[in-house]
């Protein structure tokens, strides 16, 4: 494994243990310092001072769902895009024209859904 | 035991235990995620040739890229299906889908 | 000699992620679970010096892919059932699991595999997968893009209601 | 003279406590002195620096009742600003310290208040604004009112007035803080 | 100069009264003047027919509720409607009485949707039912609360002041 | 890789925590520093010279609170919420180069990394909302996702532009400190300005500042996903809040304005460090000042935004920026030609999005004044 | 637990969009309900099917009080009603009383009331601004609205003494005179008051996203406010031109000349800019009233024991927030009244809110309830 690639992700990979462990840590020293007063009512879900009613998890709206699925797509978009913008210029112009015709078609995928009013709450 | 052979026995591990709950799971959610360890396994076999084996090096990641999109794909779609089962029988459990739809 | 203990902690790591995947009974915790097994699978990847990959894989299995499960989830009003979420054909899938993996490892050692000395620099595999997806691969890459829209087209025709419009 | 709720902030139960904050103070001060070593002066010091923080981060509820509340949104605007202790309100009581009860306290109220009292995390305090928060007020008549608030929760500093002018309030708050000052002495709180 | 309200017209109000008797008709009790206001009384029974013919006859067109109140008379309580219409400038009072034993009066609320609120306080402080309202529940007192604390009858209770538990 | 690499990186990370903490800490007294004047207030003034300790603090105060977990959350999930929204942004800070030598990791694909990361503190708030278990919090989590990867694609296009531009200039366009030395002296802020701005859009909503704050929304769901922690554990999402913002000041620094390049700062390194710190200081007073005055917007206007206007202006910022590289690449053109035609292009689509928005704010307000008319 | 295999009964299916429904309940403490006014809001996924006002967690039984007191300590019950606009409720109360014993109030005394009553409707509806730029998510016109507040409460404290609750006015006049240096002081006011105003156009009034957020929201037809009993500035949002200061004119209105500002949608930007324009108004309506203050006594002659003859007397007058209306009962010969109710314009606007809201979007339902400006000091009473 070259020095300096091992070097760049073991950075990264402690940079996480640390961002774990920090935070953490900080649980834990509040833990060890803060005073524990709860009573019963105290673990009682907020609701603007009122017992809840009903369950707390109820679903969300489906139109979450699909605002999550649109960003799926355009992920997948991007990861194609980044290798493109990486190397196009020194490829074929089909390279060029192929992105061009790979974002007309997602493209046309999000004027579908703007079309069928997914995209503006009914 | 090579680091070959490692990842080798490694994506067949994840690809059992995702056959395993493909089969033995009854919420579609599981299955579907499931499905997506299976996906992953193949992706973990994928790289490892793309490292040792002859042949098969740029190839590999190219298809660990459409792999992953497919992934995309059908986990968006397969759930699209999954909601609108639950919206038409109340339940994402498949044993109780199938005898529903007798 | 660190590579190699970093590497067996994050397989045996994915592993148990990817056991708690299929035993756990809250669905929220089978999808947090399957985020740590696919980050892993994406640490796997880094070991192999794929960074573009492992990157791809954390952004679409991670971020991604997860919110999409979440949010079916929360749709679906799944995280509240704790009752057992496997059937009947657990005893069964168990041992047809474990003979499939058994086989597969016996493949994994028997095969002599031709190998040869790992490529060193990162940067150029990037290079040659980029190149290779657009050169070689054009036309996967534009089916790709119809699958996504096929993928797009069917969710909002699938989620949509079914009264409305019908 | 204040007189302290029994069950109050330091939650000792002991029934009802009528002290000054002086005479608990002397009583306090020969306990420290019979400690003997360093780590006594070391958790006061700790416990003091403890105090320092937050006596100068009192988030209050945002949270008022009737009349007052006019006078307690005043308290918060330009003229008198009470950013400037380091007082700035969260609608959640998770991340509140102080409740400033301003206003009546109406019995249909009254759960509500203490439920949202129980909700926050200890250490606490309560400040009872304006007559009917402190004892009904104009309203001591009525069918309807709690005699003030220290009838279902703890209250720390009571202001007077009806309403209190914003100064009366800041003056309550930095009674508090002088408050919060002295608890790590007299070992209550925490 | 004088304070309060003057008397509205100084033009004869005498075509508003006798529209309103017409209308009122034989459900009127009494029709006359107090202070600059004319008051009209009605038996119960037909509050709603009155209330109902004062909002849609064009010349009248009592289409603002005012006010709702109830008093209560010791052995009676009456309820009070301040009526005024905004396309003509004239107001109108409507009283009622249920006796304090039978305690029930028809709803409004089909004539003006505004009477809503008016009627659950009625029915919260004084524990006169407006029949026919979808809702009664206690809208300004919480649910359990014993009395009627708007009636004479009802007794302030003695303020218990405690300290501690 | 040796033990004593490791052992250098762990303490240079912790530096970096801590600074990122004291930096934070900072930035949140000035927020209200700033807001105060623009307010006609004085701000903190009490807790040590201008109230400077105060937001010290507030944090030892948050430390020393309860830890009050209420009865109905999921335990397991409600503690590890704060951790994965904080770590994703820490993470960031791994690849964000200081000065032309001062990178932990460099990676050659920094821009693509920055992607990936920032999609993953997604997952931490929908889970924090969920474990939660109160209604407030599930809205205000589902709020957030919405909001986060929607802002997340036109940043992303944007943050691509910015890649694409610095091939012509230098052979690791995806490294950030190649798009800083790429940048010259001609920051990508000139030549490209329909991307900053898109940029600070998406930067906006992915911090959740006003006018974009949807997702804690006070005076709607009380606080959002974060209504039912306490003490510490919300203190870290407050953290990660401001960290985030000083984290995409640090971003829009590197790929808009420049990074640590100013006057002199070739020949005087010991500048490099304080031109960024001024650039990113300017960026986030810029945030503060848009705060102040501004209403927030209603989730579906949000929404529409992003996926109506946001994101096509930046695929076709990207497509533009692409196709006029490529024109460049295919006739051999100068490098300022190619930087002057981007810049033109730019800004005319700048300025005709700009018309076309005031247009329509003029014509509403013309309406709106006839209908006031006295 | 709901568990996948049953139907889960507690899920309300809504037949159009077949979601499942949310009840989300705000208040009584909540930063957006002005107090302790508390809505059960059914949500179907942002958008809010239907609304259950609860009110009550203010009910301080003042009708009753009023019951135990002389005609002159209930004017400090008065105060405490709509604590915003103090003195437009001690007025009400002190004509009704008035009325029912027919004393005369020295012209001077009318020119004082009017002018600090339209004080505090500017204070009020000053209130309303900031309260509103908060609702919407905008944190400087609360600054705005309370520094310029304060000033007007500045000179209130010259001319009462108190801040809030001044129990100025008495029957058959005011308490005392004028300090000197009243009318100079009030005229920089208005100057003041007018500079603030321009900020105030600056910042909500002409700002995009406030107008995307209000405009178009909350409209309910004229016909169905009027049902409601709904009165003040929603009401002539609403294209309805009723002011009681016109329609009905108490005082001395009639001898100023103002105009009444309607609107034409009734939507929350109308409500908005409708109380704005009050604003100038009434600017407007102090100037002229500080140029004809006469002279003269400011108490006329009213007897030391107040005893109202029996009957009842109805008054009303034009608050910031609509119509207050004092129902005067009297059994005659007592100090005491036997009966007073009172009308509180929040408590009939709020009756609409439900048709309001219903339909629009969870954001929305503050927004709307922010425009209605309530107190619920006289909500609750």
């Amino acid at each position: 494994m070259p020095a300096e690639y091992a070097f760049n992700w073991a950075a990264v990979g402690i940079a996480a243990i640390f961002g774990f462990g920090g935070v953490a840590s900080f649980f834990v020293i509040s833990w060890i310092l803060a005073p524990r007063r709860a009573t019963s009512l105290t673990g009682i879900a907020y609701e603007c001072g009122i017992l809840p009613t009903g369950e707390g998890n109820t679903r969300y709206n489906v139109r979450y769902y699909l605002f999550a699925l649109f960003f799926l797509i355009f992920a997948v978009e991007t990861v194609f895009l980044f290798p493109w913008a990486f190397v196009f210029l020194d490829l074929p112009a089909a390279a060029f024209y192929s992105m061009v015709i790979f974002l007309v078609v997602l493209f046309f995928g999000l004027v579908y859904a703007w079309r069928k009013g997914v995209l503006s709450w009914r | 035991m090579t680091v070959l052979e490692f990842m080798l026995i490694l994506g067949a591990a994840l690809f059992c235990l995702g056959l395993y709950g493909v089969l033995a799971r009854r919420n579609a959610v599981l299955v579907l995620m499931s499905i997506e360890l299976m996906l992953n396994a193949v992706n973990v076999h994928l790289i490892a040739f793309a490292r040792y084996v002859i042949g098969t090096e740029a190839i590999a990641h190219v298809l660990i890229i459409f792999v992953i999109t497919i992934a995309a794909a059908e986990v968006g779609l397969a759930l699209a299906i999954v909601l609108r089962m639950f919206r038409n029988w109340e339940t994402v459990n498949l044993d109780r889908i199938s005898t529903l739809q007798q | 000699m660190i590579e190699t203990a970093i590497l067996g902690a994050i397989g045996i790591i994915t592993v148990a992620a990817a056991v708690g995947v299929v035993a756990t009974r809250s669905v929220v915790y089978a999808a947090v679970f399957l985020l740590v097994s696919l980050v892993g699978v994406a640490a796997l990847f880094l070991m192999m010096l794929a960074e573009f990959i492992a990157l791809a894989q954390v952004l679409i299995y991670g971020g991604a892919i997860t919110i999409v499960l979440l949010f079916a989830i929360m749709l679906t009003r799944a995280p509240e059932q704790t009752n057992v979420q496997d059937n009947a054909q657990r005893p069964l899938a168990a041992m047809a699991c474990v003979g499939l993996f058994a086989l597969l490892v016996a493949a994994a050692l028997a095969t002599p595999w031709r190998t040869r000395d790992p490529g060193a620099d990162p940067m150029a595999e990037f290079t040659a997968l980029s190149e290779l997806l657009f050169s070689d691969f054009l036309i996967p890459f534009e089916i790709a893009s119809l699958v996504l829209l096929v993928a797009l087209i069917g969710a909002v025709v699938l989620t949509r209601s079914g009264r409305e419009g019908a | 003279m204040n007189i302290e709720p029994a069950g109050g902030q330091g939650g000792t139960g002991q029934g009802p406590v009528i002290s000054t904050p002086e005479s608990r103070m002397a009583l306090q001060n020969i306990a420290a002195h019979q400690k003997s070593g360093l780590s006594g002066v070391v958790t006061l010091k700790t416990e003091e620096l403890f105090a320092m923080a937050r006596k100068s981060s009192l988030w209050p509820l945002t949270f008022g009742l009737a009349c007052c509340a006019i006078e307690m949104i005043s308290a918060y605007m330009p003229k008198h600003d009470f950013d400037r202790y380091g007082v700035v309100t969260w609608p959640s009581p998770r991340q509140s310290d102080v409740m400033i009860v301003a206003g009546t306290v109406v019995k249909k109220m009254a759960e509500p208040i203490k439920l949202l009292y129980e909700q926050m995390p200890a250490p606490k305090w309560v400040i009872a604004m304006g007559s009917c928060a402190t004892c009904g007020g104009p309203y001591v008549r009525s069918y309807s009112v709690v005699m003030g608030v220290d009838q279902i929760i703890p209250v720390d500093v009571y202001v007077p007035g009806c309403p209190p002018r914003p100064e009366a309030l800041q003056h309550g708050i930095l009674e508090l803080q002088r408050k919060i000052q002295d608890e790590p002495k007299l070992k209550r709180g925490l | 100069m004088t304070s309060g309200d003057r008397p509205e017209d100084s033009a004869p109000s005498s075509p508003i009264e006798e529209r309103v008797r017409e209308i009122a008709a034989d459900n009127a009790q009494s029709v006359e003047y107090s202070f600059d206001e004319l008051e009209l009384r009605v038996s119960r029974e037909s509050i709603v027919d009155v209330c109902a013919a004062l909002k849609s006859d064009p010349d009248l067109d009592f289409n603002y509720l005012r006010c709702l109140s109830v008093v209560d008379w010791q052995d009676e309580l009456e309820a009070v409607y301040h009526l005024a219409s905004l396309s003509h400038p004239h107001k109108l009072v409507v009283k009622t009485r249920a006796p304090i034993d039978d305690p029930w009066i028809p709803t409004t609320i089909g004539v003006w949707k505004g009477a809503d609120w008016h009627e659950r306080e009625g029915h919260d402080l004084f524990g006169l039912e407006f029949r026919g309202h979808p809702d009664l529940s206690p809208l300004i007192l919480y649910e359990g609360f014993e009395g009627f604390p708007g009636r004479k009858s009802y007794e302030i209770p003695e303020q218990v002041t405690f300290y501690g538990d | 890789m040796s033990l004593l690499d490791l052992i250098t990186i762990a303490i240079i990370v912790f530096v970096l925590f801590n600074g990122i903490l004291t930096a934070v800490l900072g930035v949140i007294w000035a927020e209200r520093k700033a807001l105060a004047r623009l307010q006609q207030r004085v701000g903190p003034s009490r807790t040590g010279p201008s109230g400077i300790l105060q937001t010290a603090a507030d944090a030892i105060k948050l430390m020393l609170k309860e830890d009050v977990r209420p009865g109905s959350v999921n335990v397991v999930i409600f503690y590890l919420a704060p951790l994965l929204i904080f770590t994703p942004i820490f993470m960031l800070w791994m690849v964000l180069p200081f000065g032309p030598d001062w990178v932990l990791s460099d990676l050659g694909i920094g821009l693509f990394y920055i992607v990936a990361i920032l999609g993953l503190s997604v997952v931490g708030h929908v889970l924090a909302g969920w474990a939660s278990n109160n209604k407030y919090a599930l809205l205000g989590s589902a709020r957030n996702a919405a909001q986060l990867i929607s802002y997340e694609l036109p940043l992303v296009f944007a943050v691509l532009a910015v890649g694409l531009l610095a091939q012509t200039a230098t052979d690791r366009p995806f490294s950030l400190a190649g798009i800083v030395e790429a940048q010259g002296s001609v920051p990508y802020l000139v030549i490209m300005p329909l991307g900053f701005i898109l940029f600070l859009v998406g930067a906006l909503a992915e911090t959740a500042r006003i006018p974009f704050d949807i997702p804690h929304a006070e005076e709607e769901i009380v606080g959002g996903a974060f209504v039912e922690y306490s003490g510490i554990r919300w203190g870290v999402f407050f953290l990660t809040e401001y960290a985030g913002l000083a984290t995409m000041a640090f971003l829009a620094t590197i790929l808009f304005l420049g990074g640590w390049t100013g006057p002199f700062s070739d020949q005087v390194p010991i500048l490099q460090p304080f031109y960024l710190l001024v650039k990113m200081a300017a960026i986030i007073l810029i945030v503060f000042w848009i705060r102040a005055p501004l209403p927030r917007l209603r989730i579906d206007q949000l929404m529409a935004f992003a996926w109506k206007l946001a994101i096509p202006a930046s695929l076709v910022n990207l497509l533009v920026v692409a196709t006029i590289v490529w024109v460049q690449h295919q006739n051999g053109w100068e490098l300022w030609v190619t930087s002057v035609t981007i810049s033109v292009v730019s800004i005319v689509l700048a300025v005709a999005t700009g018309i076309f928005i005031q247009r329509r704010r003029e014509q509403r307000l013309r309406q709106f004044r006839q209908r006031w008319a006295q | 637990m709901a568990t996948d295999t049953g139907l889960s009964a507690n899920i309300v299916r809504d037949p159009v969009t077949e979601q499942a429904e949310l009840s989300i309940n705000m208040g009584p403490q909540h930063p957006a309900t002005h107090g302790v006014f508390r809505m059960v809001l059914t949500l179907d996924g942002e958008r809010v099917v239907d609304v259950y006002p609860h009110i009550g967690y203010l009910h301080r039984g003042s009708e009753r009080l009023a019951e135990g007191e002389n005609f002159q300590q209930i004017t400090t019950l008065f105060d405490r009603l709509d604590y915003v606009a103090n003195f437009n409720n001690e007025w009400v109360y002190v004509r009704a009383v008035e009325k029912a014993m027919g004393v005369e109030v020295p012209e001077r005394a009318d020119y004082i009331r009017l002018i600090l009553s339209e004080l505090n409707r500017i204070a009020s509806h000053l209130l309303f601004y900031g309260t509103y730029g908060l609702d919407t998510g905008a944190m400087n016109p609360v600054m705005i609205g309370f520094r310029d507040r304060e000033r007007i409460q500045q000179i209130f404290e010259g001319v009462t003494g108190a801040r809030m609750m001044h129990n100025y006015f008495r029957i058959g006049g005011v308490k005392e005179d004028l300090p000197d240096g009243f009318v100079p002081a009030v005229r920089a006011l208005l100057d003041q008051l007018k500079v603030g105003y321009e900020e105030a156009r600056g910042t909500l009034t002409e700002s995009e996203i406030f107008i995307e957020r209000t405009a178009g929201i909350g409209a309910i037809p004229p016909e169905d406010l009027l049902d409601y009993g709904v009165t003040g500035p929603l009401l002539r949002a609403g294209g309805i031109d009723y002011d009681i200061r016109k329609a009905d004119p108490y005082s001395v209105y009639e001898e100023l000349d103002f105009r009444v500002p309607t609107g034409q949608t009734g939507d929350c930007y109308d409500r908005y800019m409708v109380r704005m324009l009050e604003i100038e108004q009434s600017i407007s309506i102090v100037a002229q009233a500080l140029d004809r203050l006469p002279d003269g006594p400011v108490m006329g002659r009213v007897p030391r024991i107040l005893r109202p003859p029996e009957g009842d007397v109805y008054v009303h007058g034009e608050n910031p927030r609509g119509d207050l209306g004092v129902y005067l009962v009297s059994s005659g010969g007592t100090v005491q009244p036997y009966r007073l109710k009172i009308r509180g314009p929040s408590f009939c606007n709020l009756m609409a809110l439900p048709a309001m809201i219903r339909g629009s979007y969870l954001a929305d339902a503050t927004v709307i309830l922010g425009s209605m400006d309530i107190v619920l000091g006289e909500v609750d009473r």
